[in-house]
């Protein structure tokens, strides 16, 4: 068991004729995901590593019945890549894709919540579960299969923490990275809650990083609907404050967004929290 | 990316937001020219990037174009945390009935834009916005619909605007949102919004931030982009493609991946050191990128010691562990450097780093390690 | 009982001090309506008949608790008042302005099915539950409260039908005018739900009239699920075929949109279709 | 409102999309000398609001440009389903490789703007549609999001365009919905869009139809309204705010809503009689209305008796009476005149009528009995 991808993910790629689309097509494929077929407008016939490449991401499902999405296009392409995702059904779509613009997601994201289809990302690592898929970009060699699910707003934190747990013996159940853009589609919230659900997941990892209240909204959840262990790590104590120009930001946050405050609302919901990242295996 | 004070209200007027019609200044005779040419008592307002201003005495009052001049000779040069002032806006002065607020920006948790309005303008809105909340007046804005008029009613009822006002007002805030979406802002800001001597609403301060993700589809706000006041190892950066911040540690930083850097930095801390910087590489690890930054990093005279931290993820270790050789061949580097390089291919990594031997490099297998290593060597140990 | 409103409806005017506004706010008050206040942009802290008015939709409903709007103002700004109402939380809207362009509806309705607000209308005559409380324009005396629900598309031949059904002695539960236009709030098959709830309810009038399909839609519903007699009556039979041009429209729409046609489903559904208004009494 | 051939295909050139160089023309003489300057053969198009042109005649191919006179000379003047052809389009004749249709319109059911594509374009479109739908590929379109690129591509992809026509084809499908919402259009379609002898997509016939409730905020297409070609009496009719339809009957009707006013027109048929018209009055009935209302009937000669049903509902019985008296004062009425006042104030009403004691009118109290006596009327009993 895990959770999001498994054995029984069939993905496509949008933008795999791409210089990063290639590349981690090629990794995916070699750790065992099930890529059924690609997208890239106006390469519709094409084949790249032995997979169809279609011009549009419905006539891709039609033929592929794919019921997974992975996008590596470029930023100013990325909301369009989302919304084609979405409009073909697509249940999950994962989007490696960084630099969208705020505004497009916003819109993306009000598109998103009238529709059937979970997005994790954008900007984001993607997804692994251990020995039976990897859709995004995260190095396979790193995880091992176990009991412990991870869930981060990091790229190579993500990597370090994971390595960390391989190396302790402790293997995990699936690693997700939702990305660290300030409007996203899958929430710390949400992949605690799948985590919670998941019989094979037996504790968790989280891995936050200063900016925004999700951790604190997560400290929240945990305190009142997780029964299994939490342990975290909050990156960012001695991060500069952030140049803010203003004063809307202030009025409009709940929060500060510091690591004390973060750590503390995590540490006050019964949280472990780790003080560096190779810490988390023996807190766990 | 921030703009100044002048390029905001110039951006505003763009779209039919009235402002004083001042003139931007980089010496003093420029601005006894433009007091004079107004013909009436000024402001001197220091253009930085960074908030603080007017309490660290950057905004000046002057009843005559010599006055003007004398303000602005004090004020250019100045330095306002940490911001050199190269140039000074002087506008006309403006009586002021009253303050009120009203900004745009994007509300992160409701993922919608949200416009806010208070009759407590000034710079102690914050202020306001901590003790009576209520007195901001909210209201969300649906992406797809934008900005609707009865939202502005709302907004204009509830700071209690006198009636006559109100056309302006709706004006002005339709203005303001259509700005905001239109430069792809994350804030557009005008505080205070002042009732002048005529009765009318005047943007006498403004302030915009640009979303840098949609720079792309602006090029003429990222043309306005002001490399002058800021430290040229900030704009190297930017130019290389790396993210940099400048600290006051010793311990200088290179990562990759922002996450990772921000945790490396903790590191250094929790074992006794401080951070010189944040510096996140991206993706890849070409060896000009690599060299910039080590560059930046050196130029910074604080640093006593360099931590590299690299997770080979898609990246393979010995790649970076190549760029770094290769690097140093440009920059020459004698403090001491404690390399870490961990992940795929990192075995040839570290062979490689073996290989070279440089005197100066200490390797690190955790990052813990790496952390206490490079401490120790900044402390010369 | 009845259905949408009643005795308790706290109904808002927008528009109240347009020429139209004034007037059927005042038939309004007068057939026993609970006016509780009117909006007209500008005019807030005013009175009129009795009522006060204000700027805002948000501002009259924290102040007067309305649970009900209705909707007078020009054309070009309905829509505006109609996503004002929404926003605003108000249950029940009703837009008696005619002529809103489509492509405005078509915004209105997106955001409408994300909302928990019910529009009835555009270009409505609106509702009226004989006895309790007239919001529209419907002539109130042509009415009298009994057990027969009348729903209809149309706004004079409305009244025609409920002042036949007077002059025979038939009362009505509640008198409901959705309006003719293309793209509206509220379909027979709405209605027609809520008579089939309403126990006062015992019988349903169904007055429809050429053009789309809302009618056999109504037919297919009648016979799945209505358990009350329903009498139609379909308006069109001799009207001339619509002047289109283009094959656009032939090709989209799945029904003919004939009179004839609409009472043959009608009437296969079980429906007692009327050969004219005045015979609609006799079918009961 | 619908838009001429010429019309809709300037229209669709302001947005981009590529349409043959043609000219309209007024008399044989003109088309002489565009077929001249275009140097080449031409097609000569009757311009009529209405279908079926091409199997009326309407359209033809001409070599020179004597023969596009001789052409010209026998459409301009034909009647085709009853317009009278006044204008001729006069494009140079493409050479057509393949005809593809290509529209947008409004799908009512899904609330939603639709746009389709076919291969298989030209008049049979509906054919295509009736006996092989699938032949016909449709995408909705979000009214918020606007037409996507990659719906474009399905649109493409479903009709198996070339591969090197779809650049061309994105072009141009985004240009069309362009059009469509920026003219408020409940119709914007390109029936063929033909791949011309170079390989290009050019369109060659179009037509657009343009949401009446929305020309408030276009007053250029406004403006495009071809009176010359419509019946007098409907031009009279809009003038004087009158929804009007002629029809092939002998009772001439006029009735206060559109529901009310087909159902009227039902019942004159029920009872043996068929209706003259479709006249809507709507809302108030002013004498100057209810005037050129009657002004309109009794212009048609097929009319032979004159049905007035009006339901006072908000509008006063009683005031109806005296604007029909009124009118009435103006309008010569000879045919007999059958009205029904019900509804408000309807005994005022009544006696007004019965005062007036005017010898053609007749007085009915339900629908159907104004219906009987306006048949037996009609037909002189």
């Amino acid at each position: 068991m895990a959770i999001l991808v498994d054995s029984n993910t069939r993905l496509l790629v949008q933008g795999i004729t791409g210089r990063e689309g290639l590349f981690h097509t090629e990794q995916m494929i070699e750790y065992g995901t099930n890529v059924v077929g690609g997208v890239t407008p106006g390469k519709g016939g094409e084949w790249v590593l032995g997979k169809p490449v279609f011009d549009t991401v419905k006539a891709a499902r039609d033929a592929t019945d794919a019921n997974a999405s992975v996008i590596y296009v470029p930023a100013a392409f990325a909301a369009d890549a989302i919304f084609e995702a979405i409009d073909a059904g697509i249940e999950l779509i994962v989007c490696i894709t960084e630099g969208i613009p705020v505004l497009d997601m916003m819109k993306v994201r009000a598109r998103l919540d009238q529709s059937s289809s979970r997005l994790v990302g954008p900007n984001c690592p993607g997804l692994l579960t251990p020995g039976q898929a990897k859709v995004g970009i995260m190095p396979g060699h790193i995880a091992t299969p176990g009991n412990v699910g991870v869930v981060s707003r990091s790229g190579t934190l993500t990597y370090e923490v994971v390595y960390a747990l391989t190396q302790a013996g402790i293997g995990q159940t699936t690693c997700v990275g939702i990305g660290g853009d300030p409007i996203n589609g899958t929430s710390f919230i949400d992949v605690l809650q799948m985590f919670e659900d998941d019989p094979a997941t037996e504790k968790v990892v989280l891995i936050g990083e200063i900016g925004g209240t999700d951790e604190e909204k997560a400290a929240t959840f945990i305190a009142q609907s997780m029964t299994k262990p939490v342990v975290a790590f909050v990156a960012g104590r001695t991060a500069p404050p952030g140049r803010r120009m203003g004063h809307a930001g202030a009025i409009v946050e709940g929060g500060s967004g510091t690591a004390e405050d973060k750590i503390k609302a995590l540490a006050e919901a019964g949280v472990r929290v780790a003080e560096h990242p190779e810490q988390i295996p023996e807190l766990l | 990316m921030n703009l100044h004070e002048y390029q905001s209200k110039l951006r505003f007027a763009e779209f039919g937001i009235p402002i004083p019609q001042g003139k931007v200044a980089h010496d003093p005779q420029q601005v006894y020219e433009i007091a004079k040419d107004l013909g009436r008592p000024v402001v001197v307002k220091a253009q930085v990037l960074t908030g603080g201003r007017g309490k660290a005495g950057g905004v000046k009052l002057a009843q005559t174009p010599e006055e003007a001049q004398a303000r602005a000779d004090e004020i250019l040069g100045m330095t306002i945390r940490g911001h050199k002032v190269l140039k000074v806006l002087v506008d006309p002065a403006a009586e002021i009935k009253a303050e009120l607020y009203l900004g745009v920006t994007n509300d992160r948790a409701a993922r919608k834009p949200v416009i806010m309005a208070s009759a407590e303008g000034g710079m102690d809105i914050e202020e306001v916005n901590r003790i009576s909340p209520e007195k901001i007046i909210r209201a969300h804005v649906d992406p797809f619909l934008g900005l609707r008029d009865y939202q502005i009613r709302n907004l204009a009822y509830g700071i209690d605007l006198p009636r006559d006002l109100w056309k302006q007002f709706m004006h002005i805030a339709r203005a303001l949102y259509r700005c905001y979406v239109e430069s792809d802002a994350t804030l557009a800001e005008i505080n205070p919004l002042i009732i002048d001597g005529e009765g009318n609403l005047l943007a006498v301060d403004g302030k915009m931030s640009i979303d840098d993700n949609a720079l792309f589809r602006h090029p003429d706000l990222a043309e306005m982009r002001d490399t002058s006041a800021e430290p040229p190892a900030e704009t190297e950066a930017r130019a290389a493609g790396l993210s940099y911040v400048k600290l006051d540690g010793e311990i200088g930083c290179m990562v990759n991946g922002a996450g990772l850097a921000m945790a490396t930095m903790d590191m250094t801390q929790l074992f006794g050191g401080s951070p010189a910087n944040f510096l996140d590489i991206g993706g890849g690890a070409r060896a000009d990128k690599v060299a910039a930054a080590l560059r930046i990093i050196v130029s910074d005279p604080n640093v006593k010691a360099i931590l590299v931290n690299i997770f080979g993820g898609i990246t393979r270790a010995d790649e970076v562990a190549r760029g770094i050789l290769e690097a140093l061949e440009t920059v020459k580097i004698d403090l001491p450097l404690v390399v870490r390089l961990v992940g795929t291919n990192e075995e040839e990594a570290h062979q490689i780093m073996a290989d070279a031997a440089l005197p100066n490099m200490v390797s690190a297998t955790s990052l813990a390690d790496a952390a206490q290593k490079a401490v120790a060597a900044a402390r010369g140990m």
